[in-house]
């Protein structure tokens, strides 16, 4: 797995390489390299599997996560691909000649993040949401709570309490000390 | 594959190229021309897969095109996970497969149990594996029933969903639920197992291995259910990679892709197993890989209660979980569900709450990208069968 | 005997008919229940079926033809039972046998499914008419070697009239066209299982493929007409098999003779119940190539048969 | 509750339609659904003795609840043993059983069976998430209460509900049914527009007829 990781500097240059496992690496490597790095994966190193595309929302720094997870039958690793993107002008390459059915994944995208994907297939239809006209829903923005109580009807008699006085009062009554483990960091 | 295609039950001999018009690759369909139909197939369909629909254009009886809609089970899941704490969410994660909720239990038991750097007890291990290994012998039943039943061979159908009710049984004992466990809590598992479990479950045993039996003399030797299934959706070799196939169907193809061997998690490796595959790559072939799984699964639950101890702790010590703050980072796991490749990429970052939980259901493409290829130029009696044998799941494909 | 007397008894016997079919039909679920292990349900659940049916408050229509056809249905399975001497030598039950032959019951047979066409075709769902060409396809299939063994006997016997091969076949079991021409006979029962649409044929209300084919629209009192009918012409057909090639019955007693037509038929049933219980359907493709096959061959042979030696 | 003077102000009004283009409009009918008054007491009484021994339910597997039908119609709790017997078409049937949480995009095919189903009709709702939104009372794409979208017959608590409390529930639906209390046809006639508004509030492309029997 190193000589693949070494080979590929020697191509591009890589931001961070974080070893999570001994079977799952992330890479994280510059937008515009990722189409290369991905057909250079698929095809001379034969990672042939992408097993999901998913985007993470980090709103603090103004930046999308694109998680490509490939995934090689020979050395048998999973290699995470993280790319950040803008998160205003939120484009990205499409990769749905490389994989057949990455389409998906970027039409989901589409739909739950709002990160468009230009000359995917269908990339415009709607994946799941039939009628949606609130932002995409997966943003940190959009407060689903909130949208909920708007939109549907709430039956009366729903009580919630707080976790940490329940505790102490129903669950831990015999063990006082029991409720203060790890609450240092409160 | 090949010899698929040219064998006596492909029945679509004559040259179809004429229907439809091909346009560079794409099929023209003039809905005006009167020559083909517009059809739906569910969501309100005894044939579809769950809640689902399929969008057919038919010309006679032969499929031209065929569109997936999905979405009638979304629950939003990722987004209602990041308002939930890390111990509020395993018990929702759950849902996201109806008849194979295990494996999301423990996959988002295990990335918490990563990211937080716990390692938990031997026993509960042995307690997950055996959790993991019963619950896709239930889903296997029920799919063999599907099987079956997408034919109009009810009889299987009940038989097998008959004895799946007294696994359900026995997961009613060690978890306390019938459908929905919620049982591999983030540490370990929530209880021992019973008194008499063990043998309890070893009796079950051999009255399915008796079932299994019964069903391979009334269907596997059922010469109409080999003439509708050989031929019917060939996956060939090359498109495995291509379409991300995983799982059953991708192994009937010759793919060998065993999450539970390649890449070994909780007590696999004490466990002996072989890969199962075959190199039909037709419904046919996927319904014998299956049926040797289930034998298979059989096989290592035995195994599992031999080497079960009776003794030892089945929870690590984990911090108060009201607020339980996990260190910043992200994994990715998975497991073999019935299915195939069922994964958890979990992000955190550093609070109470997950940044992100994103689960990759194995039959994600298999339901929409490989269907919409398979069912092109098939008739229309042949895609309930299709579907059940590509083994859809509609709740993890929209979660 | 006036025509008044006897249309009174035909009534009688077409409503003997009806329950004694629709009983059938409880029965026959009833031991698909117990193939697969279950309990299963009442055996009168057909008629309280046909009551809530009737019980619906609101029903909607597409048309005239939606109306009539599941007229035309129940004429057929009126025409092909009030044709067919139920009990042989028996006053009450035999229906106008005297008037009418073979060729006119066979004619009854399909004119039902062309008049449930008609109606279910107005119905305006696509699924009808997939089952309706379906259904259409296979009839005209399964009615090739069923015509063939008639013929056979046509020669057999030198007539057409119900009432005489039943005359023909009295006396004694060895005179049954089962032990007489029994290449006829196997021809039909296998016709018989097209006819009574269980699986591996049943690919007319295959509801995986095409819930539930032509009656897919009709809705309260259409549907209870179709189930009515359901009953008269399954317990007509098995009639009419019993009469060409089971010898009938008859009997001085007439209820004697009643057991006697009810053991034979629910035997006659039986069969096809039995292959429908234990196999899963054909594709429509499969089943005409089926019942253009074997079956036929075997029309062919008895028919020579019987004409040559 | 303002149910009642919306559907006395508007009873003769007929519906608009909007959902559809105007060359559509035409095909379909406008007519809104009109009570149906039960017939004398007695033969009802015979006929709602025939409609509760016999239920035959739509096959539409709307949530996860669905998968518990299974089970009720196999060896174990064998559901045809009192006369409930699946039935694939919605015109056909008289039980809509509402398999736990619906989404956005199902409670639209939920209202087009519900109303393409000849009364009297009667629904069971499956699941904690039908009626107060269960577990999913945050989630942006499944409504919280079943009640306010199509009128409920029975609701079967629990996450999800045992095939014996299904049973149990199909046996309360008789015993009401036999007493003639299921009326649930007659209520979506009355507070018609009332429900046509709850439903257009989340069914945002309203694309079909308003009332499509």
């Amino acid at each position: 797995m190193e000589h693949i990781i070494n080979r590929l500097k020697q191509k591009i240059e890589i931001e961070s390489i974080i070893n999570q496992r001994a079977d799952l690496y992330f890479i994280t490597i510059k937008e515009e390299h990722l189409e290369l790095v991905l057909s250079y994966l698929k095809q001379q190193e034969n990672f042939t599997h992408l097993a999901f595309l998913q985007a993470v929302d980090f709103i603090e720094d103004n930046k999308f996560q694109l998680t490509y997870m490939l995934y090689n039958y020979d050395i048998k690793v999973n290699l995470g691909i993280k790319v950040f993107i803008d998160r205003d002008k939120s484009e990205m390459v499409s990769i749905h000649k490389l994989w057949a059915h990455a389409w998906q994944y970027q039409r989901e995208l589409k739909e739950m993040f709002g990160i468009n994907f230009p000359g995917s297939p269908k990339v415009d239809e709607s994946f799941v949401l039939e009628g949606w006209e609130e932002i995409p829903p997966m943003k940190r923005e959009f407060d689903t709570l909130a949208y909920s109580e708007k939109t549907f009807y709430q039956r009366p008699g729903r009580t919630k309490n707080d976790p940490k006085k329940y505790m102490k009062e129903k669950l831990y009554k015999k063990f006082p000390q029991s409720t203060t483990v790890g609450r240092k960091d409160d | 594959m090949t010899k698929q295609s040219k064998s006596k039950y492909n029945n679509f001999k004559v040259d179809r190229s004429k229907f439809p018009e091909m346009e560079n690759g794409k099929p023209v369909i003039d809905l005006d021309s009167h020559k083909y139909t517009k059809l739906w197939q569910g969501p309100q369909h005894p044939g579809v897969t769950g809640n689902m629909a399929i969008e057919l254009t038919i010309n006679g009886d032969e499929i031209v095109q065929a569109k997936t809609h999905v979405g009638y089970l979304h629950r939003g899941f990722e987004k209602l996970l990041e308002r939930r704490k890390y111990i509020q969410g395993f018990t929702i994660v759950c849902r996201i497969c109806v008849p194979e909720p295990d494996t999301n239990e423990y996959l988002y038991s295990a990335a918490v149990e990563e990211l937080a750097g716990i390692e938990i007890p031997k026993k509960a291990k042995w307690i997950r594996t055996l959790n993991l290994e019963m619950s896709r012998l239930a889903s296997f039943l029920m799919w063999l029933g599907g099987q079956a039943g997408s034919l109009g061979m009810g009889v299987i159908g009940q038989w097998t969903v008959g004895m799946r009710d007294f696994w359900l049984d026995l997961f009613e004992e060690m978890t306390g639920g019938r459908i929905y466990h919620m049982y591999m809590i983030p540490g370990g598992v929530r209880k021992d197992l019973p008194e008499g479990f063990v043998e309890r479950a070893k009796e079950l045993i051999v009255e399915t291995r008796k079932l299994l039996f019964d069903i391979e003399k009334a269907l596997f030797n059922n010469a109409i259910f080999k003439s509708r299934l050989k031929g019917l959706g060939i996956i060939p070799p090359e498109m495995v990679d291509e379409y991300g196939i995983v799982g059953a169907n991708a192994r009937a193809s010759g793919k060998e892709y065993d999450v539970r061997m390649n890449n070994p998690y909780l007590k696999y490796p004490e466990l002996d197993m072989k890969m199962i595959t075959s190199t039909g790559g037709d419904a046919f072939a996927r319904a014998e890989v299956r049926y040797q799984e289930i034998h298979q699964t059989l096989d290592l639950i035995s195994q599992i209660l031999d080497k079960l101890p009776r003794e030892g702790e089945i929870q690590a010590k984990i911090p108060n979980v009201v607020n339980w703050k996990i260190p910043t980072g992200e994994t990715y796991v998975k497991a073999e569900s019935t299915r195939g490749e069922h994964g958890f990429y979990v992000v955190s970052d550093g609070t109470k709450y997950p940044r992100r939980v994103f689960n990759r259901g194995a039959s994600y493409t298999h339901a929409i990208s490989v269907f919409e290829k398979l069912a092109i130029n098939r008739s229309i009696s042949d895609t309930a069968a299709l579907l059940v044998s590509l083994q859809t799941c509609p709740p993890e494909i929209e979660r | 005997m006036n025509i008044t007397t006897k249309i009174l008894y035909a009534i009688i016997s077409v409503f003997v008919a009806t329950a004694y079919g629709l009983t059938l039909g409880g029965i026959v679920r009833k031991i698909y229940a117990r193939v697969h292990g279950r309990y299963g349900p009442p055996v009168w659940q057909p008629f309280i079926d046909i009551l809530q049916t009737h019980a619906k408050r609101v029903s909607i229509s597409h048309g005239y033809m939606f109306y009539l056809g599941p007229v035309f249905r129940l004429a057929g399975g009126l025409g092909t039972y009030l044709f067919i001497p139920v009990i042989f030598g028996s006053v009450v039950f035999s229906n106008f046998s005297m008037a009418g032959d073979l060729l006119l019951v066979m004619y009854f047979i399909f004119f039902g499914q062309l008049g449930m066409a008609l109606g279910a075709g107005e119905g305006g769902h696509p699924y009808s008419p997939i089952g309706i060409a379906r259904g259409l396809a296979q009839m005209s299939t399964f009615e090739v070697p069923f015509a063939l063994s008639v013929m056979a006997l046509a020669i057999q016997y030198n007539t057409l009239n119900i009432t005489t091969i039943v005359a023909a076949q009295q006396g004694s079991i060895l005179n049954w066209t089962l032990f007489t021409n029994p290449l006829a006979v196997i021809a039909a029962m296998i016709s018989l299982l097209g006819m009574n649409m269980h699986s591996p044929f049943s690919i007319v209300l295959a509801p995986q493929e095409i819930p539930i084919g032509p009656p897919i629209e009709m809705n309260s009192s259409f549907l209870a007409t179709l189930q009515t009918n359901r009953g008269l012409f399954g317990s007509a057909k098995l009639v009419l098999f019993m009469n060409l090639y089971f010898g009938g019955a008859a009997h001085a007693n007439i209820f004697v003779a009643l057991a006697i037509m009810v053991v034979k038929t629910f035997l006659i049933y039986m069969f096809s119940v039995f292959v429908g219980a234990a196999f899963p359907r054909f594709r429509p493709e499969q089943s005409m190539r089926f019942f253009l096959k074997w079956p036929t061959l075997i029309g062919i042979l008895s028919i020579i048969l019987v004409a040559y030696f | 509750m303002n149910k009642k003077n919306i559907n006395n102000i508007e009873k003769e009004m007929k519906l608009a339609n909007e959902g559809l283009s105007e060359k559509e409009r035409t095909l379909f009918s406008d007519a809104r659904p009109t009570p149906v008054k039960p017939l004398n007491k007695y033969l009802e009484k015979f006929l709602n003795w025939a409609r509760a021994e016999s239920l035959w339910i739509l096959a539409f597997g709307t949530g996860c609840g669905a998968v518990e039908l299974r089970p009720l119609m196999t060896a174990r709790f064998d559901m045809f043993r009192y006369g409930i017997a699946p039935r694939p078409t919605p015109r056909q049937a008289s039980v809509f059983v509402i398999g736990g949480y619906a989404s956005i995009k199902t409670i639209k095919r939920i209202v087009r069976s519900y109303e393409q189903m000849q009364g009297p009709k009667f629904v069971i709702a499956l699941g904690s998430c039908t009626i107060n939104g269960g577990m999913y009372y945050d989630s942006y794409y499944t409504i919280n209460r079943i009640d306010h979208y199509i009128p409920v017959d029975i609701y079967v608590a629990g996450c999800m509900p045992r095939p014996e409390a299904l049973i149990a529930g199909f046996d309360k639906l008789k015993k009401q049914i036999k007493a003639g209390k299921c009326d649930g046809m007659n209520i979506y006639a009355e507070n018609f527009d009332w429900y046509k508004a709850n439903q257009k509030k989340v069914i945002k492309d309203w694309n079909m007829p308003d009332y499509n029997w």
